[in-house]
């Protein structure tokens, strides 16, 4: 058995939630390398879509911006910002958007935007991006953060982009046309929302990790389902993959 | 007709394009950003400008640390991979050096924002925002009904620059310009604008025909500088990798009012560089 | 997702995708125009299509000749160059062989219904029909006021076919497709349709990116099939000149009902030329 | 002197009304014919804009129709038709557009949709094509049609392209941004719109016609300039140019 650290067992989770054949829009960082990774592994059909226009990018390293030249390079094809919004976000072709976030609540809202007050902000965040759509429009999200219950709140100071809203129907009244994120795959675990009421509810640990560590990294009672499942350790595979990735950088 | 597009040298047309108070957007995604030409925009002490931009990354902290912009419309601001803006977040959070008034969208609603403005719209239509808290602090977001169906959808105004201004990897000598690789939003920058400049990396005899091209015919381009390196930190495809080691290094500058003031000093006022 | 492109032999993709009483766009503008996909749906008799396309010629006057259509919308339709579609004016004229109804846009109009199919839009906004008659007669033209200025512009719907059919140089054999030259509305008309058929002069094994060229990814097309000359008597350029002196004789034929019926017979039901 | 027929002398008056460096929407037929010729003599710098999507087309011979391959060869970028119409003409980047019709009324709106009742029709005509735009958004509209009675009319059947509407002020009330047409080209002279009424009034003469003839060929009665000038004949290098080009169709 490998070594590997809760990062790593965060990416070859999110790695192995990307189905092959899928379209998969892609941001920096962890999702870019875990969709790599996927790409590597059991999904080389894998398609990755990054919003700087890239449609298809097949990179032999992995990127180091969303606007890296090995995705012009290697894409199927290349269009512009306003296109890949318009014709391939917004329509619902794309089947899963990964997003991350400085805080997130229950219902997988996130906050991408300001700490405090946005008049006289404690600290000022990047802002919304490509995120509102993303969480809108995609079919499917995935949600990847570290847990701590400075990032999972009770009540985010400002919603950049909608998960499930208030709960259950938020979306559809909302006229969001993805079904919203269907994981949010941390460094403790997994949670997933609740089919009945959508709150997000701990499903899988990583392994070593216990319930009521995952509890006490969150800001709010966290559900947990009857027996949560241990999440496979990365495979000795997913391990040189990913560092072999991590080189290329 | 804006007339044919002139070749100038950097200063001119910066001199001669950009005026105390304008709108101005330098827009380029990751790739070819006009560094070069907000460099000169602070050289030439500009004051109360409106920025625009989809992605402000480090040199919209130059402009903003140096004091040139009254306002930010923008998406993502953030130093890509690295993290904060320092300069951008002590305008907004202490109004240092002067108070930074800003106007936020999304990615989806700035690239629709310069659609309109290319295509001559006075508004946009998009399915964006809902259920965000977005609409309650950026005023230029506003629900529309589809008068065929009744659905509501986002509708935002067109930004119509009074400068925009990107960079290219080449023009020929006519003014003529194409760029290639991602080309994120510029084409739209440049027809959504009333005045444009695109600096270039080099002037070329003939321009031919590439793959993913964007072609800018002179006709819709006010003025055309040859400012080898002109992108750098970011990169030029075909010509220069990224700096990746650059935006490592910004972060503790920015982070500094002291630091800062003395980069702006030695780099941009002490020395003409960009200028040529 | 649609799925991945399966490679089909065309009279298997019509009979399979296009079914009696569809929204069909068969789209190219005056290049790459499936011509060869019409015939296939001629030849299977097929019925009550609604039949769009900006630039209805040749091949829709015979669509509408062999009575496949019970509406059409269009913003011109005509015989390039050589005047009008005899069978689409018997048709609007005299009901013959099925009365046609229809839906007239302008270019403009059209390009932006196509353009919000695409984008998942209900409705498009342009500068357009202020003044002219098209309002009156045409009831997927409304006005909207711009939520920031007030001013008042066009609005149409989304045009969402249920089968969009375009033809392309070339696919490769996982169903990814290139195109080059003017390629018009070809990718709206895909990215707009809930299935889509592209024809292409041939499958290679490897895509070689162009100048121009427009890539459709497998995952947003249907079905491709091979269909060399597949756009005769137009044109695929890289492959064959428009046949011009076919639009000129096809006037004799189209202009006289018995004269098209001997054509209908001998050139469609006759052969299963274009099958193949 | 060469002899030459009326309708050259239109083609060489059209081709006279584009200034060097103008970009021009040349719809196919006369006016391409119009606008190659000027590009080959007087205004080597037009920019020639086809609505297939060629912006800055050089053809070495006649394109044989909007979409012709020899424009997309030679063009300095092909766009595609919603951009060409969105991005370039909508915004009034477009200096001069070229209108022709089937009828055109005392204010230059033209019919190119149905002669009779639009439910009933005794002519269904091909209908709209790009013209209503470019009559609302080009810098200025050229209009090119062969006069007579049947064509010169008090009253359209449809109104497909507005341009003068019902006189002085309507296109402001309208909202369209062009100036409208500025000159009427036909085989027996040249109309323009009355500064005070817009109302087309003659203004040339092709060489041996008269005011009669002209005024005979309108369905309306036409104004005519105090002192009417005669249109300079083609000269001997336009007719040689204007062949050349005839012959490579």
């Amino acid at each position: 058995m490998s070594e590997f650290t809760a990062d790593e067992m965060m990416t070859v989770a999110a790695a192995r939630s990307l189905r092959d054949g899928a379209a998969c829009f892609v941001g920096i960082g962890l999702p870019s390398t875990a969709a790599n990774l996927a790409r590597r592994t059991h999904a080389p059909n894998l398609v990755l879509i990054y919003e700087s226009g890239t449609l298809g990018a097949k990179p032999d390293r992995l990127p180091l911006s969303i606007g890296d030249g090995v995705l012009a390079d290697t894409a199927d094809s290349v269009v512009s910002v306003p296109e890949i919004f318009n014709y391939w976000l917004q329509p619902g072709r794309i089947d899963i958007g990964f997003l991350g976030g400085a805080q997130v609540d229950r219902f997988g809202n996130i906050n991408t935007t300001v700490i405090g007050d946005y008049a006289n902000p404690e600290v000022r965040l990047p802002g919304a991006g490509g995120a509102p759509e993303i969480a809108a429009s995609c079919r499917e999200v995935l949600i990847v953060m570290r847990m701590s219950t400075r990032n999972f709140v009770d009540r985010l100071d400002f919603v950049t982009s909608v998960g499930y809203g208030g709960g259950r129907g938020d979306r559809e009244r909302l006229g969001l046309r993805g079904r919203g994120p269907v994981k949010v795959i941390t460094d403790l675990g997994v949670l997933e929302p609740d089919p009945q009421s959508c709150e997000l509810t701990l499903t899988q640990l990583s392994p070593g990790v216990t319930v009521e560590q995952a509890q006490e990294a969150v800001g709010w009672p966290l559900k947990v389902v009857p027996e949560p499942t241990v999440q496979p350790e990365p495979t000795e595979t997913e391990l040189t993959v990913l560092h072999e990735l991590m080189e290329t950088r | 007709m804006v007339g044919v597009a002139r070749i100038l040298q950097l200063d001119e047309a910066i001199a001669e394009l950009v005026h105390d108070g304008d709108v101005v957007a330098l827009e380029g995604f990751t790739h070819l950003i006009p560094v070069a030409a907000g460099h000169e925009i602070i050289r030439q002490r500009k004051k109360d400008l409106t920025l625009v931009r989809m992605t402000p990354d480090i040199v919209y902290d130059q402009l903003i640390g140096a004091g040139c912009a009254r306002k930010l419309i923008f998406s993502w601001g953030g130093n890509p991979g690295v993290g904060s803006l320092h300069r951008f977040r002590d305008a907004i959070e202490n109004s240092w050096p002067v108070p930074l008034e800003i106007e936020e969208h999304s990615h989806a609603g700035m690239a629709n924002r310069y659609a309109a403005g290319a295509a001559g719209l006075p508004f946009a239509v998009l399915r964006g925002y809902a259920g965000t808290d977005l609409p309650q602090h950026t005023s230029t977001i506003r629900m529309i009904e589809c008068p065929f169906t009744g659905e509501e959808l986002a509708a935002v105004p067109a930004i119509n620059p009074d400068v925009g201004i990107i960079h290219a990897q080449q023009a020929d000598r006519a003014g003529n310009v194409q760029m290639w690789g991602i080309t994120g939003v510029q084409k739209e920058t440049v027809l959504a604008s009333t005045r444009s400049l695109v600096t270039v990396e080099e002037i070329v005899d003939e321009l031919t025909p590439r793959p993913h091209s964007v072609v800018l015919p002179n006709w819709v381009v006010t003025a055309v500088a040859e400012v080898p390196g002109g992108a750098r930190p970011s990169y030029a495809q075909g010509y220069y990798e990224r700096d990746n080691a650059y935006y490592q290094q910004w972060d503790p500058i920015g982070r500094d009012r002291e630091q800062f003031e003395k980069w702006l000093e030695a780099e941009v006022h002490g020395t003409a560089r960009s200028a040529r």
